[in-house]
């Protein structure tokens, strides 16, 4: 049974004050979520009893550290349901993930005059690592449009597609539009194409139940903060041919096999892409953050910030001066609300709504491109977690109301009405 | 570091503040640009385009262009408003008042900012520091020649 | 006053016992030491008060959680004696440290038939990233020998630069002989060949006091999780010049100043090279851990692991068919003990003391070109922290004992009496 | 996880194994070699040469080089014992049967492998089945033609 008020008890910070007692509000998701206690009680935990470097030891410590951090990974094989571990790859975060690809299919797949197909959604983590790429070979750069429901358009990406492009990377859920990309759709493309297919699923892996195998993508990015568990983990999952025949990415201790004064070899999937010392406690705790999201259940967690946003939506409705981005239809788009209006700036509306102690995010949230598209400098978003609450949204609302009257009301009626007689 | 006291709004959103937001000086284009610069706020967005028109050490003239939150806007026009007429070492001075009392490293001197004054309720929100000192970087960078400039 | 029966109060896991109630005796510290209970509780705290985005957010959280994790710039900064916080950029490891730099100089420093120079006491991540630039530039890497006394041949490594020579990597302390480098010395020589010196300081930073400045060197790197932080997080400090001069390495999130379906600018320094959402919670824990090792003082951990290696070399004289790798005067390899013997392989010993509750490595310590050049495929390493005691190097050397008794007297008394009467 | 109780040293060094460890067969060259292939335990260095002799179906001849710990030497110097003179196939299910064991997955089939019995004691002590099964693989890697193998 989903509860949402016995779920908000897993999480302390949550009983958190703000400012003069005001109860947190927090909702700004997207950018990362809080960790409930039993992940931060798993970081205490192996610290307090098993904390020793992995791999390489033969006392008790490593070996107990050893089998923590390695079943992590058989836990999240079986999440993303991929096809082995060897395909399980643990990096800091989703742009690591997305970088260790534009580098190592650099040198595999890549050759100048190529193509990469990218989609003009993306958070800057999917667009600067080819940028950089771009740098070191003479390749072009293209950009699958959104429609004007702010869906990708299929039909021109299917277009942009040529025997060149050798790489598609798309994120699965836009974090300003919250727009879900049909990957599967996208894959059937790019496998007749011989493309490879990149998918972004750092939104996505946390709100919804994806299967890396259904999916039919090469690889698959995600991290551990945006999910319950803590900063400083990121996935990469991939085929493991692909794994294999790509060179490794960074060098160190862990990846090899065989260092002599002459050269190298590298060691099995997945160690061959894990360099130096891990961050090996907040891959156990990030195992704990994934026994504790299944337990929760990922349908459970769709489900209630679906409702969450049709809630806010209808309530959102009163301000008719706002413009809100991403599709009409409230299913295309769970948990992500991004809004601005011409009167109030975002930085004002998230200063204003943080005194009465709600959190949301203003600015572009790392997709410039995607913000120039629509015209706007800065956004702001509101993002749900499976802890959010209705009552949390009412204070939300609230919160909006006193921002737009005190900018309207006290100094600037003239302006918005300027806006809603434009309407 | 938790629950200090509640920074009140208005001393952030001081009258003459949104005034400034609501119709900002220096919108006018420039007869003729003798400096300019570029700043943002790689952070949220923020940008401003800032363009003087000197005369021997006289700034006679200031165009900003760009985007921002009312804080940076107002700051903006604030600073057309002051430095027009100011000699430039005037107005250097100025920039770096404004940057001591937002700070908090003046030692008690007093310089006369004017309306400028109105911004130091800004220094109780830490995070909007950058929005107020956003057109002042970018004005010194243009005065030394950078295109470009952020402030962090 | 440095107490260590008091300093051990502060880790909780030295209580830990292992098997049937035998108290751990951790000697394995240069794998990676424990965690003091402060730093535990700073991780605890970040999560339940604090935890939010960094530098992106405008509400009280994301303020409170940039704060905390840009203070620790300073800190660090101050720590290790460098010019400006603009100099101190988080990486996930040593290892990853030097990747930054085998990639970044790739492009601003290196050409085709450049040499870098290493030293044959390299860990494999100061050796492997320079094979794979290797890999993608047709460069040559020279190892400075060491002499008979397990010290760096300066004579040599003078020699061995030449006008070639763009970059000279080294470690500031071998993990295997203990051994610690003059880098000053090297760096006059570095200075006047206008070559790049790094200095691997993973194994000096958490015993010794070392400052940026006056080492000299252009980049040096070390890693948390030796130092009693997290696991999760190195530091990369380099000259702000050269880091100015560097193309960004990985692209994403943080690093950006601006992003265009055209291109991208990057940030200033250091977030120019901190891309995606770092590893926060860490980096704060971290903090904590140097203010804690300030507290100790690296004097009195200096001083304390000089004792420590002190009184087991003079117990471990007792053994003499044991091989001991390393400079022969003390105070030339404080902390760290490197034995070998023909009769029993390192990975029995390692088995056997374990039952003991002690803890140390057994294996190629991640420098097998140095195992090569000492002839030997595996060594057994017990390494100090300023919490060791002498009983527990005398619990370690009890275990030992017993360890050769089982392989002596057990089953090869006539190897061991074979080795002795080798000698 | 914690304090299991303590494996007995005993288990893990039976005399045997030691006495396979101090004398170990299959150190003589081979006077033609069928098949070979190098392993490694790329955590720990330890590493092992294997090279095989057969005669149609039937391994004549097996010769190990490398270096390792008591527990790789002795299983490798079992295996050379064991497999002299085995077909290709009994030999492949004594290594089977020897993976089945130390991974607990016999179902209860028992297998006669002589020797190879005192293994079982390493069961207790987890690292150290690498260390093991590391002649093993290499053994059937070297059947189907791979030169390199590593136990992981
Ligand atoms: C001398 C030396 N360099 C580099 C490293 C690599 O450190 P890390 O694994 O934290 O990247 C180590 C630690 O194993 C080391 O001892
Ligand atoms: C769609 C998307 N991709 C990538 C990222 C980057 O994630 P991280 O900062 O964890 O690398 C984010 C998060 O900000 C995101 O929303």
């Amino acid at each position: 049974m989903f509860d949402v008020n016995k779920i908000r008890k897993d999480f302390k910070i949550l009983e958190r004050k703000i400012w003069d007692n005001k109860p947190l509000v927090y909702l700004d998701n997207a950018a990362t979520t809080q960790k409930p206690n039993v992940v931060i009680n798993s970081l205490v935990s192996y610290y307090e009893n098993y904390n020793a470097n992995i791999h390489r030891g033969v006392h008790k410590l490593a070996e107990e550290a050893t089998t923590l951090y390695e079943d992590v990974r058989q836990k999240i094989k079986d999440f993303i349901d991929a096809n082995s571990t060897a395909e399980i790859i643990f990096t800091r975060n989703t742009t690591e993930s997305i970088n260790l690809l534009a580098y190592c299919l650099d040198d595999s797949i890549i050759k100048d005059g190529d193509e990469i197909l990218l989609t003009e959604m993306e958070h800057h983590s999917n667009i600067v690592p080819w940028y950089l790429l771009r740098d070191r070979r003479n390749i072009t750069i293209k950009f699958t449009p959104i429609t004007d429901n702010h869906e990708l358009d299929y039909n021109t990406l299917e277009k942009l597609i040529t025997k060149k492009t050798k790489i598609v990377s798309i994120t699965h859920k836009s974090n300003v539009l919250g727009t879900v990309n049909d990957i599967q759709r996208i894959a059937k493309i790019t496998k007749a194409n011989n493309s490879i297919l990149i998918v972004d699923a750092a939104q996505s892996a946390p709100h919804m139940k994806i299967s890396f195998q259904d999916l039919g993508c090469d690889f698959l990015a995600f991290s551990s903060h945006k999910m319950c568990g803590p900063t400083g983990v990121g996935i990469l999952v991939g085929k493991k041919e692909l794994l294999e025949k790509m060179p490794p990415f960074l060098g160190g201790g862990e990846m090899i096999r065989k260092v002599t004064f002459d050269g190298f070899t590298t060691n099995d999937l997945p160690w061959k892409y894990e360099a130096g010392t891990p961050n090996i406690a907040d891959v156990i705790a990030f195992g704990t953050a994934i026994d504790y999201i299944e337990k929760i259940g990922l349908e459970n967690i769709y489900q209630h910030e679906l409702k969450l946003t049709e809630y806010a939506f209808k309530k959102l409705k009163q301000f008719d001066f706002l413009h809100i981005y991403g599709p009409k239809e409230i299913t295309k788009r769970a948990g992500i609300i991004t809004f601005s209006n011409p009167v109030v700036h975002p930085h004002d509306i998230a200063t204003i709504i943080d005194q009465d102690g709600v959190a949301i995010r203003a600015g572009h949230h790392c997709a410039q491109p995607l913000m120039k598209k629509l015209s706007v400098s800065a956004t702001a978003r509101a993002s749900f977690y499976f802890y959010n609450t209705p009552e949390e949204v009412d204070i939300f609302i609230n919160a909006l109301n006193k921002a737009f009257d005190y900018f309207a009301v006290g100094a600037c009626k003239e302006l918005k009405q300027g806006v809603k007689s434009k309407k | 570091m938790q629950n200090q006291s509640l920074p009140q709004l208005d001393d952030l959103y001081k009258e003459i503040i949104l005034e400034h937001y609501r119709k900002p000086h220096g919108r006018e284009p420039l007869e003729k640009i003798d400096y300019q610069a570029e700043g943002m706020n790689p952070l949220c967005g923020d940008e401003v385009k800032l363009c003087l028109q000197l005369q021997d050490e006289q700034i006679i003239k200031v165009h900003l262009e760009g985007h921002g939150c009312s804080i940076s806007v107002a700051s903006g026009s604030m600073l057309a408003q002051m430095l027009e007429g100011k000699t430039v070492t005037e107005a250097q001075e100025i920039t770096k008042h404004l940057k001591d009392i937002m700070h908090d490293r003046t030692n008690g001197k007093v310089v006369d900012i004017g309306d400028l004054e109105a911004l130091e309720g800004v220094k109780k929100f830490p995070v909007r520091i950058k929005c107020a000192l956003l057109p002042w970087t970018t004005f010194e960078e243009a005065l030394v020649g950078h295109n470009h400039v952020e402030v962090s």
